[in-house]
């Protein structure tokens, strides 16, 4: 069975708060960072039949369309 | 009248709604199991507040995918009141039944503290019985309660009066720092397009009793009897339903 | 019997000779390598209270109210009217250390499902937490972790923290403490137990699957804490999953409520292991469990390793057979597992199987009690010499200063920080919130009943004299409870100390032991239960060596009418300030040697225990009067620092008149209290107070914009209402 | 300056209570999944000079070693 990972990020524009405090709390371990941002990922596994379907579960629950922007990559299955 | 409360799985203030509607208001009260297919009986809806499903992916995400999503959307369709209460609110939102979406606050703290409400819109079930102005007072306890829509639908909302609730100071002034969350322009609730979907994040089964500190919520329920008089959509009881 | 030697797998399974010797003998044959794992974690301390048990025994738990005492999964205590009380506390030191946020969430799960246990509905939450110094970046990650855990499960699963305490000393750099205490109700006539499960009967696995998650935990939360250690540990963290807690509250409260269960327990440490011999030692009859039943996360999981999972959410139901599934239905309705994994049988036996063939068999009392030691304990030195010192000699700093640096310490200053993180809320029962004192609960189904709840400890004190101490936390306990008009029903206690094996540290607890006892006896208040942490020690002033002697006193108190309380702060202007209780303190370990000095030297007073439980009646009676305008209790930073405490929470300024001396201004004692009143109701306070032998003294009065405290002589000190406030605000959690 | 994307997982065996969730709100929109994971990406813009300090920043604060895994990839700067 085909896995993808779905890597979930706020559009940009949109505040990242979290991502904000990550670089914060990096900032006070004495790291010098840039710019941080914060985001999801979903691995899913699903039957063959599904493939077709991963944008439309991305695009109806597994993202935020308003706030968020999705990439779908497929992994190279292990069998 | 005859309320009904959704319970899904991760609701945790679902006693408490029914305890206010059932022992305080005197109104009758069914619970709506997350698996129920139909809302039969039921004259006014209350989505409550809780971590549905854990809250995991976003709050209220998996919520919306439950198997009473479309009886709610027939409900709210047949102009049905519907209030979203916090975790309610934040559903209803992802269920597309109300604009917008709630970010993790801006402090990026979970915040339980008391908060001022200033009622923008007396065109909904829930604010019929309110003269706009009015300060409410009621607690807040949220985590992820900060108000996002894109800049026209705001000012669409805005415009359309469908910005029921704006946080304020005890005065009424809609202060930075009365905005307990960074929503923007400080809104607190959002009504949908036929007005009788309301969400929160303030909740007003916290602020129901004078002994809890605070009874400005009942009003909110108070107001729906009135409203579903003057809409025409007779309470059960008055058909003689018991 | 001729001793054996241990074998690896006993010494694998962390079992001391000594104990492995007592497993063979009671056994009449080595234990196979399983069992050896089994009684490593049931023996460990967290599960046998191998050193702590004869002590503990001291504690006083009689009482007319008593449903339900020690030996339980948490006490019970009858309220009246139809309802009762469930309460516990326990901690969760070693895993919040190593993994702060995961550690303390599921310290909040376990203390929950003990009351859970109980059938009573978890009502409210008490979180007692130290920390080493919030200026360093470690205790603050650590802090800032732990917090985060407690409200991260507590209030996805809706209940309330309504209280609690968090405190700070270099002593707790390496090794906090993380105690959490649960309230639950329930109706008299319907607490469930452990201890009645008869012949025939199934067992009925609840909850969650069983992973490899946590094993060994509790034989973990035995040994001290080390850097090397804190990576090899890492396989005992538990997570846990607030979704499935609250789950699991719904469906076992809905199957308790059928009156099929005939007993239950928790599956915390030890898992199955623990749920099942404890289950059937107490109910004298055996188990047969077949763990092929157990529904499992994962694949390739090891017997030993089903029954010793620390997975979370889960319980163990002992149903009878024609029950079994419609129980098992109600779980599967709430989404969660339900299986009948065994079956209870007449011969007092643990039988296990896995695959068909037999992994355990052993007699549950065996594996259940642990055995008791007698370990040797001794004054430590240098306790005398430290009496010696005069703390009034040590700190020279203006009192205006003196109180703001006070003010500003994190166990004064206002833990807003923490409480607005949790949900103290929902439930629709808090009455009186945290920010001041002992939080109030309603009691929706009997009104206008309410509880009270506190958390306290006074770790400075019991370094310099267990004994006195613990019997002061207790006071102190009663009198936040006293503040709000409670009497005090119940009290739950967490232990947290160094190595047992020490006899210095060993001495310290059982002097503590007997302080809380002789307390507990004065106010007629029984302790129900509780929970003993050792080995509580790791890098720590340099040399390795054990925290402060922490114990912590939950107390719950019971408030006949809700609409009779009072509030910390100052109410109108013109009431007379008032102290109750003795003028003299003592600088003796108090805050403002530790704080200003950084010593704990000298000695507390010796508590007046009877003259304390007069007071502390005083002033609940008081309150239930309608007396008082208000009441607070005078604890860390002595009178002065309550006074400033009322003025802030009023958002009122007072001008009293005392003598100048630190001891009058920053001394402790345990049971005082600085309440106000209006002059006409005075006489009737005083004639009471006359009544009960309660010295009473009028200070001052409220008003103004400032604290002004003069000394009857030229220059008085006048302190800013905003200053004191912004000094009291100050931290930032 | 480079950026990476670090990609956090909990460990095999470790609850992912997230995931199950998620993969329960799939099933209530009528999809066939087999499995679903949720975890989080962290993206980093630093410094050259801290490129080797990455897996540190992982290590010590980005990731919690006792339950998660994580994974480094450099993505290509779009300057
Ligand atoms: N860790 C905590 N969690 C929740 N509430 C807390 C915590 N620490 C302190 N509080 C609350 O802050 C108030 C003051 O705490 P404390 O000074 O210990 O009270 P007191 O001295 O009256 O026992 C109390 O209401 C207490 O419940
Ligand atoms: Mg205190």
């Amino acid at each position: 069975m085909p896995t993808f990972r779905v890597t979930i990020m706020l559009k940009p524009g949109v505040l990242d708060a979290p991502g904000q405090a990550v670089e914060h709390g990096l900032r006070a371990l004495a790291y010098q960072v840039d710019r941080v941002r914060m985001g999801k990922v979903v691995e899913l596994t699903v039957p063959e039949a599904m493939r077709a379907k991963v944008g439309e579960m991305c695009e109806r629950f597994l993202a935020n369309p308003l706030i968020e922007t999705w990439r779908i990559d497929e992994l190279e299955t292990v069998s | 009248m005859n309320w009904g409360v959704v319970v899904f799985p991760g609701s945790n203030c679902d006693r408490d709604c029914v305890h206010v509607l059932r022992a305080v208001l005197g109104h009758d009260v069914l619970e709506v199991w997350h698996a129920d297919s139909t809302l039969d009986g039921v004259d006014a809806l209350v989505l409550p507040g809780g971590f549905s499903y854990g809250d995991y992916l976003r709050s209220g995400a998996i919520a919306a995918t439950a198997a009473v999503m479309p009886a709610v959307r027939r409900f709210a369709a047949s102009g049905g009141p519907v209030l979203g209460i916090c975790n309610g609110f934040q559903i209803l939102t992802e269920a597309g039944l109300l604009p917008g979406t709630l970010m993790r606050n801006a402090g990026l703290r979970f915040r339980c503290v008391p908060v001022w409400v200033r009622v923008e819109s007396a065109q909904t079930p829930f604010t019929a019985g309110l003269v706009p102005g009015t300060v409410l007072q009621m607690p807040i306890a949220h985590g992820d309660g900060g108000y996002l829509a894109p800049p026209d639908e705001i000012a669409q909302l805005e415009a359309t009066g469908r910005v029921v609730f704006r946080y304020c100071d005890a005065s009424g002034r809609p202060t930075e720092a009365a905005n307990p969350n960074g929503s923007v322009n400080g809104i607190a609730g959002v009504a949908g397009v036929q007005g009788n979907v309301v969400g929160l994040m303030p909740h007003p089964e916290r602020a129901s009793e004078a002994l809890l500190g605070s009874a400005d919520g009942r009003r909110l329920f108070e107001s729906v009897a009135g409203w579903l008089a003057a809409h025409r959509r007779a309470p059960r009881m008055a058909e003689g339903v018991a | 019997m001729t001793p054996v030697a241990p074998t690896d797998a006993a010494a694998r399974a962390g079992l001391s000779a000594r104990d492995y010797r007592d497993v063979c003998a009671r056994l009449g044959r080595e234990p196979n390598p399983t069992e050896a794992r089994m009684f490593g974690v049931m023996w460990s301390e967290h599960c046998g209270y191998k050193h702590s048990k004869k002590v503990l025994r001291r504690l006083p738990s009689a009482s007319p109210r008593l449903l339900s005492g020690p030996g339980e999964n948490a006490g019970v205590v009858d309220l009246g009217h139809g309802w009762a009380l469930a309460f516990k506390m326990e901690s969760h030191n070693h895993p919040s250390a190593v993994d702060p946020y995961n550690g303390a969430a599921t310290g909040v799960g376990g203390i929950i499902r003990d009351i859970l246990a109980m059938g009573a509905r978890p009502a409210a939450l008490l979180d007692s937490l130290r920390f080493g110094p919030l200026d360093e970046p470690r205790p603050r990650r650590l802090c800032g972790g732990v917090v985060a855990g407690i409200a991260g499960y507590g209030n996805a699963i809706g209940v309330p923290t309504v209280g609690g305490e968090l405190l700070t000393d270099p002593c707790y750099r390496d090794n906090p403490l993380v105690n959490v205490a649960c309230l639950g109700l329930v109706r008299a006539d319907r607490v469930a137990t452990s201890a009645a499960a008869g012949p025939g009967h199934a067992v009925l696995y609840a909850g969650a699957r069983t992973g490899r998650d946590g094993i060994g935990g509790a034989a973990f939360a035995s040994t001290e804490l080390d850097e090397q250690r804190e990576s090899e540990d890492r396989a005992s963290v538990q997570i846990g999953d607030p979704f499935t807690g609250k789950l699991l509250i719904e469906a076992t409260l809905e199957a308790l409520a059928t009156g099929e269960v005939v007993a239950i327990q928790d599956m915390g440490a030890a898992g199955i292991t623990c749920a099942t011999s404890e289950i059937a030692a107490r109910s004298g009859v055996g188990m047969t469990i077949n763990l092929d039943r157990v529904p499992l996360r994962e694949k390739g999981m090891r017997a030993d390793e089903i029954l010793l999972s620390e997975s979370q959410e889960r319980m163990l139901l002992i149903v009878p057979q024609g029950a079994a599934s419609r129980i098992a239905a109600i779980y599967h309705r709430w989404g969660l597992q339900a299986e009948v994994i065994g079956s209870v049988t007449e011969a007092p036996r643990l039988c296990v199987t896995w695959h068909g063939a037999p992994v355990v068999d052993l007699p549950p009392e065996a594996l259940a009690g642990a055995p008791a030691y007698d370990p040797p304990a001794e004054m430590p030195a240098g306790l005398e010499a430290r009496w010696a010192v005069d703390p009034s000699t040590l700190v020279a700093m203006p009192v205006a200063d003196a109180l703001l640096r006070l003010l500003r310490h994190p166990d004064v200053a206002s833990k807003r920080g923490v409480f607005e993180q949790y949900d103290h809320m929902v439930g629709v029962r808090t009455v009186v919130r945290p920010g001041a004192g002992a939080a109030v609960l309603r009691l929706i189904d009997a009104p206008p009943l309410a509880v009270a709840l506190t958390a306290d400890g006074n770790a400075r004190w019991c370094e310099a004299d267990p004994r006195r101490g613990a019997a002061a936390i207790v006071l102190e306990a009663a009198a936040n409870l006293a503040c709000v008009g409670a009497e005090p029903v119940a009290v739950t206690d967490c232990l947290n100390f160094g190595s047992p094996e020490r006899p210095q540290v060993f001495w310290t607890f059982r002097e503590a032991v007997e302080g809380l006892a002789h307390a507990c006896e004065a106010l007629g208040v029984p302790v129900v239960g509780g929970n003993v942490s050792f080995y509580n020690e790791a890098e720590c002033v340099g040399d390795n060596r054990a925290i402060f002697p922490t114990p912590v006193v939950g107390m719950a108190g019971l408030i006949e009418d809700v609409a009779q309380t009072t509030r910390p702060g100052f109410a109108r202007d013109g009431d007379l300030v008032v102290l109750i209780g003795p003028t003299d303190a003592a600088l003796g370990a108090s805050l403002y040697t530790r704080a200003l000095a950084g010593d704990v030297a000298g000695r507390p007073a010796e508590p007046d225990l009877d003259g304390a439980a007069r007071a502390v009646r005083l002033v609940r009676e008081s309150v239930r009067a309608g007396l008082l305008a208000s009441a607070h209790d005078i604890s860390d930073g002595g009178l002065a620092v309550a006074l400033a405490e009322a003025c802030i929470h009023g958002d009122r300024g007072a001008v009293v008149t005392v003598r100048r001396d630190p001891a009058v201004l920053f001394g402790e004692r345990a049971a005082r209290f600085v309440v106000s009143v209006s002059p006409d109701a005075l006489p009737a306070l005083q004639a009471r107070a006359h009544e009960q032998g309660v010295p009473l003294h009028v200070l001052g009065a409220v008003g103004g914009r400032t604290l002004r405290i003069e000394f009857g002589d030229a220059d008085p000190v006048e302190i800013a209402l905003d200053a004191l406030a912004e000094a009291f605000h100050a931290l930032e959690v």
